[in-house]
């Protein structure tokens, strides 16, 4: 066994041995080993290298707040820069890579930065670098690029997958230290649904790390207990390797539990992680608390370590960081450090106590063993090249000692880990008497007890945590009797020392960014003196532990060398997340294809059948048009399709257009000021085009409306603005004119609708539903509808058509729906009936002129459209006053028009710009742009539609189609935008 | 004291005890030629262009904090002038040009790295849109290329082409736009103003309007009333509250915007790059972070933080478009106010109140904006009258319906 | 035309199983006659009334779901419901518009719902990963109902009487063009406790 | 942040869609004259405090809500339905 494990019980598996490699190199260690457990236990104390100057590193800390020890862990695609060693639980094969160093951590070159960093100050790239310009992007910045930045990441999709789930609960307690614990067993036996959530794979928090007895017994199997006690219970959920990150409104967190992250890999139907969504009546901020390092000459040396860690490492993982361990403290508790290494065999030279008298009974224990005591003392340095040697001690008199060490604990003082306290926008307040914040004006859904709460006792942190148990289950309608358990009552007296004066040799605030006390100086003296521009200049606390260690000390040294208190210097806001979290957590299912849901028609599969080939719009998923074996190119597909509609007859699945159904007494006068276009007029069994508009006067929507019987009308709506259109109708129905009786019913996944369009639709229909109904021009003319049976249910018929051609719209219940196109297909073979898609309904539409999305874009007016003359003078509706403005009818605005290349064969691409013959290429000049494109097969040539100034003016005109992204540039003729069958006959045959 | 590669090392071997503060942090004085509220880096550029420019000094910027803060401290960075419409256009392109050269005009290194900026388009529709776009963009001599999916792919094979929910099929780039170090803009203008002589003074918030009849002739403040000729208000999202002190009410709402920072990483994304078919863009700051960001919130907020729904839909978006960043960490996330207009374009006009102006309606594309309307706003404060690039900017607009809407989603600011 | 149309699972054609097929059990509903029923302005009175005497069930105020004869009214927003009744047949919606106008109106919404009916001793622990919904036995009593989004999708979830074994049973209904991505969803949160899909077809 | 809904009861802020002012959009559909109507359409208090606001139960009960929150911190103080159901 290695000369740093001890021997003794911990929270390890002396029976599992795992073995892992760090850089390569195998090592092993056991089941309960963290990685920074394991390389300590194997000697291995220089684990990286620093951001800016490439020092050698260590492991600072036995916790989430490490500043570090951050390794590449695992590899390929699943690789993981930045990981802190101090949150790694071993598993067998586990691989990890020391990271920012090259060629080696031990032999790492960019280490010469060392020596540049009289240079490297904070801020020194604003100050140079600025010539010549091009340089910046070509020379500098990759340079500076390549050294920024820790870790490296995988270029490759992560091949894990994440989860999302909801929790509920009348008491989450996040923590399960003492307080945590004491919390929970409280509101747990009053019957509260509680909720316990601890980051650490092992509940217990500080008990695991410390020697205390509670109730006679020690302290870990207390926790032990006291955990097995609450996972019995039937409303308690007990979460461990779960981190709540953040605290939003409605008494909201956000968690994450990490599900696999201690196996090699997710087994089977496992997720990675787990993104929990909690919604908690009364939450406890039982988190603990964060010591702090003290900022003195070369205290980055890897051997130095915070105090309480050294004894986490001692107590629970049963290994010491070193063989000679110094203690560098400024409170009581950091002895305790001492006595736990020296009753564990290992040596401790020195005890530097920065104050200058301490209790008795420390001096009386320490006296047992044979240990230098250094009151009132500090430490100006470290020596050591890759690893501690020695401190230089400076004592009392001025006398400055070298003592030899390999490892040094710092007791710099704890900091209440109040981060969550502050994620609402709560500011903490300074506590004199701890030198510290703590937690304030905090909502009552909220309260913080023990160590985050200030309280550093562990009595304290019982109480506490029982009291805060017993209220939360109270505010949940659960009497809970006060439980309390009986532990020494410790008092421990601490007093802060920020920083050491007369420090030698770089004096380390923020360790990850290589922050030094003459840093904080520099930025003073440049003016740089709030902590946020402290922050901000130096990036003092902005690496991946947010200073969680040295932020306080970094202020503690602003306020020295500006004159203040380090209570006026205030605090940075903590912001979520409380540690980082996986992106793809937070993303859970939604990647990939499962980003959005998709939608089907109700004929998506007898599709599939015909060879469709499909396109995603928004949601739904449309046949786009359905090629025959042979066809090859997709143009002359669509092409097919067009001519079999225009000269026989073809079936089009148009479901997704938006079908909403108005009924009550006062539908038509509801319908009335919601179109701009009048409605009351409109028979019982008659469809009219209808015209929606915003308030402001813009078009939103133009669809059909069908007077289907008194009273009752059906609308539709284009399928890209459905949602948007109910939303409208409930705004005027429940906010507008709430008076008025009129039911509105989205039925637009009630009917699968087919066009049925084309010279010979009637003689198609006439096929399938003569004897349901009659379809002659005087039954049932353009733009009447009727309802039918059909398949034993009621289905309509609405004598519509939207590509120009003789057209019916038949709608069915959506499950009739295959059957129906089937039948549909059969009945017109002998016609050649074709089935046509998206693509090829579109170069229909834009053949007759028809406006869409690309026309109805959100900044036209139906003048702009050319449908003005639809407009009602007569009435009010929604946004008529506003369309009236000056500039919305000014003669030069944009309007319709169609656009046809002076060359038959040219291209003419949507996007282009629109100019006046013979004008320079000018924004000034510009006066318009084409909308929509297409190849007309009808016509054998490229058509458009557009907006083009003074339109009516301008038909005949020969301008420019200028779309220099796609090298395009041609002459086109402004014509009427309908190009086939202007006068509309042959929807009426 | 100039910055310059000599002064740094001559600063190294004196270890650097010899510089001195950035900009003067100035006590207010009774009155002044020209007050501008607020110390973002609209406030700081329009008094900087004040005395550079029209050589007036007797300035002061008022800031509430210290400066910086605000918008102009926790927004993405991104620069770009690939706007659509003629209102717009010509304005972000002059700002472009000014980034161009704003280092060197005002020795201050704000990392202005133009390393492209590409908008992925997955339809068909959208990408006429962007064409349409990019196309304007040309007409007024701006740099912009359309890629298909091929391109796109050599460019940024990472990205999501092959298990893709709406793939990837190509985008508009503009390589002159990029990204910049947010502060460095905020204490480079405030520096370089400084050195002008103007005044900038930190923690003093202005509370009211001093008024003689129509005319408003000064403010209140935290540190005592101070007079001035001319008065701009260039406060972003506090736009509204600012205005209501002279009892002028606006056509903006305030919401609130998030965004995000990655864990630093060795290089990985090199230029920006935003998603078409969701709420999400990213780049990589010069830190090594993954800087993104999303959609806003979506309801009215004073608060400068946001809730999950907007995180998820954001990482959503992410790993719909970059499914190699899901095991990078999110690090911290942030919210800030933005002062939504009811067209999404901004404002930069005289008020109502003879002597007071206005600049404001940012939307979260302002700090693009920074250099021109800094540039364009001390005009109109000079001159009385607008400068030709910021005549669209009416607050007018709206009644005469000369409306600037990219987006066309007319009077909801949430959707803009 | 009169013949006969087919039906045939709108979720997934064939069934399906993961691992033990135990923890979820997922099976299609078929034969559900929908309506959308909303009270006309004023007339809540008198339409609670006619609908007590033709099917003996009280209209909820709330988002309950209460039922008698195999007929089921769901309280879905003020003054709305959706009415629900087991192989009733073509005629139902007919009947009810004929009974309930001018008091209400009511639309057929027959075709427009996939209905899912999930149960397994794992289903509050799936239906977790689903929907923001507290679903805790105290909380969610058998009867109630809930409109809410899952996945981006819109969903009316409601918990019918625990199984005779104790476990619970909800029924889980979305618009028919989204069942694809709704099976795929329940199906992957499901898939770690063992899940079992009937489409219609089989019964 | 959670509202409660009259109807559906406290759902998660995913569920809604935002409107905004509920004065304004009252104030446009009050307005008499073109003037009133684009001071209603365009102009915002936008206070920071407390808000009445319009919001869209979109993926619950389809119900317009009118929700008086606090812009600075998002408390919520009131939540009613916008229409009023007569018995
Ligand atoms: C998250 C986020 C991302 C963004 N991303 C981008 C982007 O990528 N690209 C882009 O171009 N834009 C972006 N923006 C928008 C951009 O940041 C802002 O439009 C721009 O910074 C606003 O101008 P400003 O810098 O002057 O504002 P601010 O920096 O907010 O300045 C306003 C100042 O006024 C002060 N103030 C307020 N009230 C008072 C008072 N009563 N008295 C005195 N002082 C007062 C404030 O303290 C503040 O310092 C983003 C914004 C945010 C929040
Ligand atoms: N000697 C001293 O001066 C001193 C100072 C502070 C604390 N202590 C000791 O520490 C203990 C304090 O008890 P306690 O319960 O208040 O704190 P604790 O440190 O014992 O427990 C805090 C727990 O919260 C967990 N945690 C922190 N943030 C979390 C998050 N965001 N999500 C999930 N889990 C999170 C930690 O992993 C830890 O297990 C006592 O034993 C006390 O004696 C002593
Ligand atoms: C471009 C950019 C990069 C940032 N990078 C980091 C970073 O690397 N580390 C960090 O802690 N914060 C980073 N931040 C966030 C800031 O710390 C801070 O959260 C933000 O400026 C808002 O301030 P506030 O959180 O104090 O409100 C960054 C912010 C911006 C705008
Ligand atoms: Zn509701």
């Amino acid at each position: 066994m290695s000369v740093y494990r001890l021997a003794g019980e911990g929270a390890i598996q002396r029976d599992r041995t795992l073995s892992f490699t760090f850089d390569g190199r195998r090592h092993s260690a056991y089941a309960g080993d963290t990685l920074a457990s394991a390389l300590l236990a194997a000697g291995v104390h220089l684990v990286g290298r620093s951001f800016k100057y490439h020092r050698p590193r260590g492991i600072l800390t036995a916790g989430s707040e490490e500043p570090n020890a951050l390794v590449e862990l695992r590899c390929g695609a699943r690789r993981e820069p930045n990981t802190r060693a101090t949150m790694i639980e071993l598993f067998e094969g586990l691989q990890a890579c020391s990271q920012n160093a090259w060629p080696s951590r031990v032999f790492d070159v960019g280490a010469i930065n060392s020596l540049l960093s009289r240079l490297f100050v904070a801020g020194f790239y604003y100050k140079t670098f600025m010539w010549p310009a091009a340089w910046w992007e070509k020379v500098y910045e990759p340079a500076i690029r390549r050294a920024a930045g820790l870790g490296r990441a995988s270029a490759e999709p992560d091949p894990d997958c994440y989860e999302k789930a909801h929790a509920f609960c009348d008491v989450l307690v996040i923590g399960s230290g003492p307080a945590g614990l004491a919390a929970a067993l409280t509101a747990a036996r009053a019957g509260a649904r509680v909720l316990v959530c601890e980051e650490d794979f092992l509940p217990g928090g500080r008990l695991n790390g410390e020697r205390h007895e509670i109730d006679g017994a020690d302290a870990a199997s207390w926790a032990r207990n006291a955990v097995a006690e609450l996972r019995a219970l039937p409303e308690v959920r007990f979460m461990t390797r779960t981190t709540v990150f953040g605290v939003y409104d409605g008494a909201t967190y956000g968690a994450i539990e990490r599900v696999s992250d201690h196996l090699p890999m997710p087994p089977e139907h496992q997720p990675r992680q787990r993104f929990w969504k909690i919604v908690a009546r009364r939450t406890v901020l039982a988190t603990g608390a964060l010591e702090r390092t003290v900022v003195f000459g070369g205290n980055d040396r890897p051997g130095v370590m915070l105090a309480a860690a050294v004894r986490t490492y001692v107590n629970r993982y049963r290994v010491t960081p070193g063989r000679r361990v110094g203690l560098f403290t400024t409170g009581d508790d950091g002895w305790k450090t001492a006595f736990d290494l020296l009753d564990a065999q290992v040596e401790v030279p020195v005890i530097v106590d920065a104050r200058a008298a301490v209790g008795a009974a420390l001096l009386e224990q320490a006296s047992r063993h044979d240990v230098q005591v250094v009151l009132g003392g500090q430490i100006l340095s470290t020596a050591g090249a890759r690893a501690l040697r020695r401190v230089e001690v400076l004592d009392r008199d001025g006398r400055v000692r070298g003592v030899p060490v390999d490892a040094l604990a710092v007791a710099g003082g704890w900091s209440p880990n109040l981060a969550l306290a502050t994620h609402l926008g709560m500011r903490p307040r300074w506590d004199e008497s701890i030198s510290a914040h703590v937690p304030a004006d905090l909502p009552p859904s909220l309260c913080a007890v023990g160590a985050a709460a200030g309280e550093f006792s562990l009595a304290g942190a019982l109480r506490s945590g029982a009291a805060a148990g017993r209220d939360a289950a109270r505010t949940a309608g659960f009497d809970a009797p006060l439980v309390s358990w009986q532990t020494d009552e410790e008092r421990l007296e601490s007093s802060p020392l920020w920083f050491v004066p007369g420090s030698r040799g770089k004096a380390f605030v923020d360790y990850q960014h290589d922050v030094t006390a003459e840093d904080v100086a520099l930025a003073v003296r440049e003016g740089y003196r709030s902590a946020e521009h402290l922050k901000r200049y130096t990036t003092l606390g902005m690496g991946t532990d947010q200073g969680k260690t040295a932020q306080l000390n970094g202020h503690a040294l602003l306020a020295a060398r500006t004159g203040r208190e380090v209570a006026e210097i205030g605090t940075i806001a903590a912001r979520p997340p409380y540690t980082p979290v996986a992106i793809g957590a937070l993303a859970a299912r939604e990647r990939g294809r499962n980003f959005r849901p998709y939608r089907l028609t109700p004929s998506h599969r007898w599709a599939e059948t015909r060879g469709a080939v499909f396109v995603d719009t928004g949601q739904w998923r449309r046949a786009q048009w359905f090629a025959l074996p042979g066809e090859s190119d997709w143009r002359s597909t669509v092409a097919r399709e067009v001519r079999s509609v225009r000269t026989a007859v073809g079936v089009c699945d148009v479901s997704t257009l938006g079908k909403i159904d108005v009924q009550g007494r006062d539908a038509a006068s509801f319908l009335e000021r919601i179109y701009a276009n009048a409605v009351a007029t409109l028979p019982v069994g008659r469809v009219r085009y209808g015209l929606m508009l915003r308030i402001d006067g813009m078009v939103l929507d133009d669809g059909t409306i069908a007077h289907l019987r008194d009273g009752h009308f059906l609308l539709s709506s284009s399928t890209a603005h459905v949602a948007q259109v109910m939303r409208h109708l409930t705004y005027a129905q429940q906010v507008l004119w709430p008076e008025l009786d009129v039911q509105l019913t989205n039925v637009t996944e009630q009917w699968a609708q087919f066009a049925i369009a084309g010279p010979l639709a009637r003689t198609l229909l006439e096929r399938v539903c003569a004897e349901a109904l009659a379809l002659s021009n005087a039954d049932l003319p353009h733009m009447a509808c009727a309802s039918l049976r059909w398949l034993g249910r009621r289905a309509r018929l609405f004598r519509i058509s939207f590509c120009g051609e003789l057209g019916y719209e038949l709608a069915v219940p959506a499950r009739c729906a295959e059957t129906t196109v089937r039948a549909l297909m059969q009945a017109g073979e002998s016609l050649g009936v074709t089935p046509y898609g998206t693509e090829a309904l579109g170069v229909m539409r834009i053949e007759k002129g028809h406006v869409a999305g690309p026309e109805i874009n959100g900044t036209t007016t139906a003048e702009d459209l050319g449908l003005g003359r639809l407009v009602s003078r007569h009435k009010d509706f929604i946004g008529r006053v506003l369309a009236s403005r000056p500039a919305l009818s000014a003669p030069d605005r944009p309007a319709l028009v169609g656009l046809r290349p002076l060359d038959p064969h040219a291209r003419l691409t949507s996007g282009a710009h629109l100019l006046a013959a013979g004008v320079p290429l000018s924004l000034q000049n510009d006066q318009g742009f084409v909308s929509s494109s297409a190849f007309s097969p009808t016509l054998g040539r490229w058509i458009g539609l557009g907006f083009l100034s003074r339109a009516r003016e301008r038909l005949g005109e020969q301008i420019r189609a200028y779309d220099p992204l796609r090298n395009l540039d041609l002459p086109v003729e402004v014509v009427r935008p309908v190009f086939y069958d202007p006068d509309g006959l042959r929807v009426k045959g | 004291m100039r910055y310059s590669l000599f002064t740094l090392l001559r600063q190294g071997l004196m270890a650097h005890r010899g510089w001195t503060p950035a900009w003067r942090d100035a006590a207010p004085k009774s009155a002044y030629r020209v007050l501008l509220i607020g110390g973002g880096g609209h406030g700081l550029a329009t008094a900087y262009y004040l005395a550079k420019v029209h050589g007036i000094t007797d300035v002061a910027v008022l800031e509430k904090g210290a400066i910086g803060l605000g918008n102009a401290g926790r927004n993405t960075t991104i620069i770009r002038s690939n706007y659509l419409l003629p209102g717009n256009l010509p304005f972000y392109e002059f700002s472009m040009q000014l980034w161009e050269g704003l280092e060197r005009d005002l020795n201050y290194n704000a990392m202005v790295s133009q390393r492209g900026v590409l908008n992925l388009f997955h339809s068909d529709a959208q990408r006429d849109a962007f064409v349409r776009r990019g196309n304007a963009m040309r007409l007024h001599g701006v740099d912009a290329e359309l890629l298909d999916a091929a391109a796109v792919r050599r460019m940024l094979p990472f990205l999501e082409f092959d298990n893709a929910r709406f793939p990837i099929q190509g985008g508009l780039l503009q390589r002159r736009g990029g990204t910049a170090r947010h502060d460095a803009v905020v204490w480079g203008y405030a520096r370089a103003a400084s050195e002008l002589g103007v005044d900038i003074v930190q923690n003093c918030e202005v509370t009211g309007f001093l008024r003689s009849g129509e005319r408003i002739c000064g403010v209140q403040t935290t540190r005592g009333s101070i007079g001035a000729e001319t008065i701009g208000i260039a406060v972003a999202g506090n736009s509204s509250r600012v205005a209501a002190m002279a009892g002028l009410r606006l056509p903006i709402e305030s919401h609130v915007l998030q965004a995000f920072v990655s864990e630093a990483v060795k290089p990985l994304i090199p230029c920006v790059v935003t998603f078409g078919a969701g709420h999400f863009y990213i780049s990589q700051s010069d830190k090594g972070g993954l800087v993104f960001g999303g959609d806003i919130d979506g309801y009215n907020s004073y608060a400068q933080r946001g809730n999950l729904p907007t995180v998820e839909d954001v990482c959503a978006g992410g790993m719909a478009v970059m499914p190699s960043i899901g095991r990078l960490r999110l690090l911290r996330s942030w919210g800030g106010i933005m002062d939504m207009s009811m067209d999404g374009s901004p404002i930069i006009d005289r008020t109502p109140l003879e002597g007071l102006y206005l600049n404001a309606g940012w939307c979260y594309g302002g700090f693009k904006a920074t250099p021109a309307s800094g540039y364009c706003f001390a005009h109109l404060l000079a001159r009385g009258e607008s400068h030709e690039l910021t005549r669209a900017y009416r607050l007018e607009r709206f009644a005469s319906g000369h409306l600037i809407d990219e987006k066309g989603q007319g009077p909801q600011p949430n959707l803009h | 035309m009169s013949a006969e149309y087919t039906v045939s699972s709108v979720f997934a054609a064939t069934p399906q199983s993961v691992g033990s097929g135990r923890g979820v059990v997922a099976i299609e509903r078929g034969g559900l006659a929908i309506a959308h029923l909303a009270a006309r302005t004023a007339q809540v009175q008198a339409l609670r009334a006619r609908v007590r005497e033709h099917f003996g069930i009280e209209l909820p105020d709330a988002a309950r779901r209460v039922s008698a004869r195999g007929v089921a009214a769901a309280g879905i927003a003020p003054q709305r419901w959706l009415m629900l009744a087991q192989d009733a047949g073509e005629e139902f919606v007919p009947d009810l518009v004929a009974r309930l106008e001018p008091l209400a109106t009511v639309v057929e919404l027959t075709d427009a719902y996939a209905v899912l009916r999930l149960s397994g001793a794992d289903l509050r622990a799936s239906l977790a990963k689903l929907v923001p919904i507290d679903l805790h036995e105290a909380q969610f009593r058998p009867g109630d109902v809930a409109q809410t989004v899952l996945e981006h999708m819109p969903v009316t979830l409601w918990r019918l009487e625990d199984a005779p074994a104790g476990q619970p049973v909800f029924e889980l209904a979305v618009a028919g063009s989204f069942a694809g991505s709704l099976y795929e969803a329940v199906r992957d949160s499901a898939a770690e406790f063992g899940f079992r899909f009937e489409p219609l077809a089989q019964r | 942040m959670r509202i409660h809904c009259p109807f559906c009861g406290e759902r998660d802020l995913s569920e809604f869609s935002y409107l905004g002012d509920a004065d304004s959009a009252e104030a446009s559909g009050a307005a008499q004259s073109a003037q009133q109507l684009i001071e209603a359409v365009y102009l915002r208090a936008n206070p920071a405090g407390a808000h009445r606001e319009l919001w869209y139960h979109t993926f619950g009960c389809g119900s317009w809500l009118t929700v008086t929150r606090d812009t600075r911190t998002h408390a919520i103080f009131a939540v009613q339905l916008a229409k009023e159901y007569a018995p």
